[in-house]
């Protein structure tokens, strides 16, 4: 097995078991960090594929900020162990297992088919991205989606005062149950 | 597809088989779980998935936007995790309830 | 991590020398550190194991290691256990991304009937295309160490200083960010290398389009981005949680933070990561802004030049040499930032928590935005203007 | 100082004016509020001289400055820039919006001084010149359309300024109703031409146009700047969406001054002159034009005769000047028409103003018959009024003189003139003498009718900087265009400034081959202004010497009389012919069909759903995985229909 | 590629953690199968521990975690600016890239003191 291949078998098995265990752990904790492992993981796997700045900016702000919120959050409430961590209805959960399946199929199925069309010789030239990409990533986020940026800057601000706003709320204006 | 080395040519179908592997775990867990905090997490998996693709097809089309696309989707998710469990932890705090059947009462 | 199988072990061993390296500076700076309090605060400190105390680190260690194996009875044993363990690791990979010296080339030579080479070592653990991110990112990930060994210690009080400690480094890291954001653009690049190379020779830059050369002074970011260093070195003191910002374990309210329930060897390793963070801190002042590995007054060319002349005379032995000297070089200034974070701990009193954050979020963060849009405008003064 | 950093700094500080006033409508006091909106236009003002100045260092044939920021809107072929372009056509008019408007902005410090909303006024003003601005410098007609759009919306917040009053409110809504109807026509021929043509860029559509002139009426070009036109006569009060103006001077008067008299209701002569080779190519376009230009001008005249509210006379004046432009760009004299625009914009600002002034001195009297003699209570306002009279009855040397004489030249010699429109023309003119002198003798002169309560005063400094410096834009701004014959007898025979900088980038009709000796350019030039010098004399004598006299002229013609006065009964007209049946129409269609059969199918339909409705209702259980579930299932769907595609 | 040497380096120092756990266990004695007496208990200053079931925790850090993503996101958008800033204004988009920007951190200034004025930074 070459060094290359290794890397990307090595990481796609961290990502795969720390996702199942994402949606297998009962406590919800040991999910969150699992998460916070596949998202380390995941960057591994954009730094393979050459996205370096993509790669850290994944960790700093998913693994370094939103999953260190998630975690602090089921921390400050203290949840622990669930016993009933599933739902259990006894045909909707075969239903959704049997979607789940059904749907693992199609997307495979679908991306092989979709790949069959990417594969034509002169689409498939990794050679054009330049191996640090940075650069090239900011020279084109300036230049032709900077509106995007500009937007989701403003996006940015509204979140802020809402959360805020949330966070303040008294829970509601209806009486206690 | 001319070459038949499955574990030493990595190629683009590798990483999308792999995402379709995440999406649809996050996706079980979406619909399986009980804890919404749980669940928000299932959602940001799927994200990822699809994050993945976006940095598989840009390099392997050679072209930057992807990457873009999927600094953008980080920051959409970031925003999204922020105002839901601002949402969560205002309910929580007058509730102390978490489990996702216990949110149908907030059906009008 | 190498073309074929002497590299590979090459920069494999490379990798564990500056692991070890990190690992056994630890107990030096412990007995730097309480000698130099010592000799603060007009005492003597441990003077008695071996000559000058110094025998103290290996009484120390074995002092930590017959310690018993503990676990509080409301502990969550996987964290509890895998806390301390995974606290070595953000810091030393963060480190090993600081570059040390210039690098170490070997001529191509023949070994077991085949020949090798030639090679380029970098002296660095590795050499990341967007340095700067890398160990942001790598270092963001601290927090989960103070928030396992928080929760996973079952006592309020560590989990109290845990959120505590991990709301300070989220708070500090903005203004970590972004009182980087200038450097950034003063170098062009997130590779560290590219930054250290930027700064040799004496302090010269175009302006408004006359070329400036001050002869007497180095190339230096200090000189550049005074602002953006005074907040970077405030925020890394948050950032390793040292005086003044060591909140997390104020002993009167908290008893000493989120290692309350830890002794022993599991102790140690929150040390070890504790001043592996202080290192990169030290390691990313010198390479921001005081020229890295660089010789103040001489370029990597002329010490090559001289140690070609005067010292050496084989390729390998001349580029040995010369990574020699920078590797010196890095090590004086990193020694100096090091004491100065020591010095610091015993001349500063601790904040309030309120401080703290007022300091981080209303005071530090708008400094840092200033200092950027600061940068920016300069910049494109001395590029438009000509 | 690079372009692009001018034109944003141009575009953009008035726009910076409005946000702050906008913000903060509330708390800014006149003094603030005034002097933040007049400094933002005065910075536009600054960078327009700048580029301006830029503009006059190119050589002739390349004077352009084009900006484009980003890419607005790029579907398959259609690609817009939010792209600006200074050149020669669009100098002058932001010289004018930014100079006037400056001027028009320090004045309001003082007009509306006491006024509570002034904060939201200046916000509304800075609105205004940022969506002019727009207009005059975007590179294409979507880019202009926008700024149209907006001057339209503030036009119309405007004239409804003091919406608390019905009628004020009323006029703001039939403005902005009637310019409706123009930008639906603008809207298709915007479609006609990018249909035909692929680019709604101005330079591209001027390159493309066709170079034989368009005879059939269907054509393309002909089409479609037939309806641009009718956009035109919306905007620009023309027949016969010419209505709204004389109801928009509900608004402040300096709104009147900038909005409708100097530069937004210029913008439809600007859209002609900004695409002139492809109007040049419609010449069945440009009869109509010149037709209706014609037609406006004399019969606002004659309404102008009969008003007795100030502001009412100078909007009609507008609307027949703005007749005359026309008349200039429909026989192809475009260059002609934008100096008839500049030198209106001095001195029909000036007299806006300088009514405003009498207005505020009169404390909000508007009505001409309790006025008079206020000469020497405002020597200033007077004065300067003066002047503005001159420029506007066309005595020389005064402003108006130039470029109407221009016009009434070009409409009897160029190619697509006529001697009836230059009869026209000159029937304007006397018409335009007598009432204006008309406004002067019973404003100014005579004996006093001003009621004894009321005791009239010079306005303050900053009302009458801005017209004492437009009373001398109003003396010079017209040696600007002098032409040929008078040329020839000054020393020096100076050039004709304009016609050399407009030259280049206008299509013309050529005038080769058309000979027309200079004696007869005097001999014309003499007719119409010593025609218009007796209807002047005349007016004054009716008016200062004998008042009796226009009255019994005034029963004698009876019916004409108040046919004029009633302004020729048109929105009555409107009223009976298109409002009052399709109100009925509207009646009946909402009686018989509407409540009949189309409430009655969806009520059908409402309960059709209603009844589906509680029976899909039980899916919203509220049970966010169920929905999740459904999401996934619709997906299976679209997956597999992919698949099986 | 020098993502192996991060991922060896990381497996080094894991198994070596663990075996330095391991490692001091065997010499310290396991204290940690059967729990029994005080000693366990977690330490409180020497008072015995008190659990209440609803204990309060200021929202605050929270809020402070929420904030901090969002300002995180806009530095690191700022960070493809910074490194390529100089290249724009050599290419002449200088201006352009610098006013876009301009509008970006005054957004965030705007979103930074309407936090400060808004009072969610105040610890007490």
């Amino acid at each position: 097995m070459t060094a290359d291949a290794f890397i990307f078998w090595f990481l796609s098995l961290v990502a795969v078991t720390s996702g199942l265990s994402v949606v297998m752990m009962a406590n919800p904790i040991y999910s969150a960090l699992s998460l916070a492992m596949t998202m380390v993981s995941l960057a591994a796997l954009f730094a393979t594929l050459g996205a370096y700045f993509i790669a850290g900016v994944q960790v700093i702000v998913y693994a370094g900020a939103v999953m260190v919120l998630f975690v602090i959050v089921l921390m400050l409430f203290d949840l622990r162990e669930e016993t009933k961590a599933f739902t259990r209805g006894q045909v909707s959960g075969a239903l959704k297992i049997a979607m789940i399946g059904f749907l693992a199929g199609l997307i495979v199925m679908v991306m092989a088919q979709g790949v069959k069309f990417l594969a034509a010789p002169d689409v498939v030239d990794a050679a054009k991205l330049p191996e640090d990409s940075s650069k090239a990533l900011g020279l084109v986020l300036f230049n032709r989606h900077i509106f995007g940026f500009e937007a989701l800057g403003v996006l940015l601000l509204v979140v802020a005062v809402g959360t805020v706003a949330l966070a303040r709320s008294k829970g509601g204006t209806h009486a206690k149950h | 597809m001319p070459s038949t080395d499955v574990i030493n040519q990595i190629g683009l179908s590798h990483y999308l088989v792999l995402s379709a592997a995440l999406f649809t775990m996050g996706f079980l867990g979406v619909l399986m779980r009980r804890n919404v905090l749980v669940m928000m997490m299932c959602i940001e998996l799927m994200l990822n998935a699809v994050n993945l693709t976006f940095i598989a097809f840009s390099k392997f089309s050679g072209r930057i936007d992807g990457q873009i696309m999927v600094f953008f989707v980080m920051t959409i998710a970031a925003a999204e995790a922020a105002v839901g469990l601002a949402i969560i932890v205002s309910i929580f705090k007058r509730y102390r309830e978490v489990n996702i059947r216990f949110f149908e009462h907030l059906k009008g | 991590m190498g073309q074929d199988i002497f590299e590979i072990t090459i920069n494999g061993i490379k990798l564990i020398v500056i692991f070890l390296l990190m690992v056994q500076a630890v107990p030096i700076l412990v007995w730097v550190e309480r000698r130099g309090s010592a000799f603060i605060q007009n005492r003597l400190g441990p003077n008695r194991v071996g000559p000058l105390g110094l025998m103290q680190l290996l009484a120390d260690a074995v002092k930590f290691l017959n310690k018993e194996d503990f676990l509080p009875r409301k502990a969550v044993r996987a964290l509890f256990y895998t806390a301390p363990v995974y606290a070595l690791i953000p810091g030393v990979i963060a480190y090993c991304a600081i570059p040390l010296g210039t690098p170490l080339q070997i001529e191509a030579f023949e070994m077991a009937g085949k020949m090798w080479g030639p090679y380029t070592f970098a002296m660095q653990g590795f050499d990341i295309g967007v340095g700067i991110v890398f160990i942001l990112g790598i270092s963001s990930l601290a927090a989960y160490t103070i928030l396992m060994a928080g929760w996973g210690s079952g006592n309020k009080f560590s989990l109290m200083g845990a959120l505590r400690a991990s709301a300070q480094i989220i708070s500090y890291e903005l203004a970590l960010g972004l009182s980087i954001v200038g450097v950034i653009m003063l170098y062009g690049t997130f590779n560290l290398t590219d930054m250290v190379l930027a700064q040799q020779g004496p302090m010269s830059f175009s302006f408004m389009g006359n070329q400036v050369v001050i002869p007497w002074l180095p190339n230096w970011g200090l000189f550049y981005q005074p602002l953006g260093f005074i907040l970077f070195f405030a925020a890394t003191f948050a950032e390793s949680n040292r005086l003044p910002f060591d909140l997390a374990e104020g002993e009167a309210e908290l008893v000493a933070g989120f290692h309350t329930e830890y002794g022993g060897f599991k102790m140690l390793m929150f040390f070890i990561g504790e001043y592996a963070h202080m290192m990169i801190a030290a390691g990313l002042v010198t390479t921001f802004f005081f020229g890295g590995y660089l010789v103040p007054g001489f370029t990597p060319a002329e010490i090559r030049e001289f140690v070609a002349q005067n010292l050496a005379s084989t390729p390998n032995g001349i580029s040995a040499i010369t990574s020699v000297i920078h590797l010196l070089a890095y090590f004086v200034k990193f020694a100096l930032f090091l004491w100065f974070f020591i010095h610091v701990r015993w001349t500063l009193p601790r904040f309030r928590y309120d401080q703290l954050m007022d300091l981080g979020w209303k005071t530090m963060l708008p400094w840092a935005l200033f200092n950027t849009i600061l940068t920016a405008v300069v910049i494109y003064v001395a590029y438009n203007f000509a | 100082m690079n372009h692009s950093l001018l034109m944003a700094i141009l575009l953009l500080s008035p726009f910076v004016g409005f946000l702050i006033n906008g913000a903060r409508y509330r708390k800014n006091g006149p003094n603030l509020a005034g002097w933040l909106a007049t400094t933002a236009i005065a910075i536009s003002f600054i960078c327009s001289i700048l580029l301006v100045a830029d503009l006059i260092g190119m050589p002739a044939e390349s004077r352009r400055i084009a900006v484009s920021f980003f890419d607005w809107i790029v579907i398959d072929k259609l690609k817009v820039a939010a792209g600006f372009v200074v050149d020669p056509i669009s100098a002058i008019m932001i010289l004018v919006i930014t100079g006037v408007g400056t001027l028009i902005h320090m004045f309001s410090i003082g007009y509306m001084h006491h006024d509570k909303g002034v904060a939201k006024y200046f916000a509304y003003l800075n609105l205004f010149v940022f969506n002019m601005l727009i207009l005059v410098l975007g590179d294409s007609l979507l880019t202009m359309f926008v700024g149209w759009e907006g001057v339209g919306l503030c036009s119309y917040l405007l004239i409804g300024f003091w919406f608390t009053d019905k009628d004020k409110a009323a006029a703001g809504m039939k403005a902005f109703i009637t310019n409706r109807i123009g930008d639906a026509a603008f809207l298709l021929g915007m479609f006609i031409l990018f249909m035909t043509y692929g680019t709604l860029n101005f330079f591209d559509l001027n390159q493309l146009a066709p170079t034989v002139p368009e005879a059939s009426w269907l054509g393309a070009a002909t089409l479609g700047t037939l309806m641009l036109f009718i956009g035109a006569t919306g905007k620009s009060a023309q027949i016969p969406l010419y209505v709204w103006l004389p109801d928009a001077m509900a608004g402040p008067t300096p709104v009147s001054a900038l909005i409708h008299a100097a530069t937004m209701v210029t913008a439809g002569v600007y859209m002609i002159v900004r695409l002139n080779a492809m109007f040049i190519a419609a010449p069945n376009t440009l009869m109509i034009i010149a037709v209706i230009g014609a037609a406006t001008a004399v019969m606002a005249a004659s309404i102008g005769m009969t008003q007795w509210d100030i502001k009412k006379v100078l909007a009609y004046s507008t609307v027949s000047q703005l007749g005359y432009m026309f008349l200039a760009a429909g026989v192809g004299a475009f260059g002609v028409a934008m100096f008839h625009l500049m030198t209106h914009a001095f001195f029909k600002a000036l007299m806006f103003l300088g009514s405003g002034s009498v207005i505020h001195a009169m404390h909000e009297e508007q009505d001409i018959r309790k006025m008079g003699a206020l000469k020497k209570y405002m020597p200033i306002t007077h004065i300067t009024f003066f002047f503005g009279w001159l420029a506007i009855i066309g005595m020389p040397p005064f402003a108006g003189f130039f470029s109407k004489d221009e016009i009434l030249w070009k409409a009897m010699t160029s190619p697509l003139g006529h001697p009836l429109l230059w009869a026209a023309g000159v029937l304007g003119a006397v018409m335009t003498a007598f009432y204006m002198t008309r406004l002067m003798a019973l404003t100014f002169w005579g004996k006093s009718r001003v009621p004894k309560e009321v005791h009239p005063h010079e306005s303050p400094a900053l009302m009458t900087i801005p017209l004492i410096v437009l009373g001398l834009l109003s003396i010079v701004g017209g040696w600007l265009g002098i032409n040929h014959a008078i040329s020839s007898i000054l020393p020096g025979h100076p050039a004709n400034v304009l016609e050399h900088w407009l030259g280049p980038v206008l299509r013309e009709p050529s005038l080769d081959g058309v000979h027309h000796s200079v004696t007869m350019e005097w001999a014309l030039m003499g007719v119409s202004v010593g025609l218009a010098a007796l209807s002047a004399f005349v007016a004054y004598h009716f008016y200062v010497r004998s008042p009796e006299t226009p009255k019994k002229i005034a029963e004698s013609l009876g019916p004409v009389y108040r046919l004029i006065s009633k302004k020729y009964l048109v929105d009555e007209l409107y009223f009976g012919v298109i409002i009052n049946p399709l109100i009925a129409f509207s009646k009946n269609l909402w009686h018989h069909v509407d409540v009949q059969v189309i409430d009655k199918t969806t009520y059908l339909l409402a309960d059709l759903m209603k009844g589906g409705g509680s029976v899909v209702r039980t899916l919203q259980t509220g049970n966010m995985q169920q929905y999740a579930m459904y999401i996934g299932l619709g997906l299976v769907a679209v997956l597999s229909f992919v698949l099986m595609r | 590629m020098p993502l192996g040497g991060v991922l060896f380096l990381t497996i080094f120092i894991a198994l070596f953690g663990t075996l330095l756990i391991f490692l001091a266990r065997a010499m310290g004695g396991d204290q940690t199968r059967n729990q029994t007496g005080v000693k366990f208990d977690p330490y409180e200053c020497g008072i015995p521990g008190q659990e209440k079931k609803d204990t309060k925790v200021s929202v605050k850090f929270y809020l402070t975690a929420i904030l901090f993503i969002l300002f995180d996101i806009e530095i690191i958008f700022m960070y493809p600016w910074a490194i390529t800033f100089r290249d724009f204004i050599e290419a002449g988009a200088g201006t352009a890239v610098g006013l876009s920007m301009l509008i970006f951190l005054l957004i965030f200034i705007f979103g930074l003191f309407w936090e400060i004025k808004s009072k969610a930074l105040e610890w007490d």
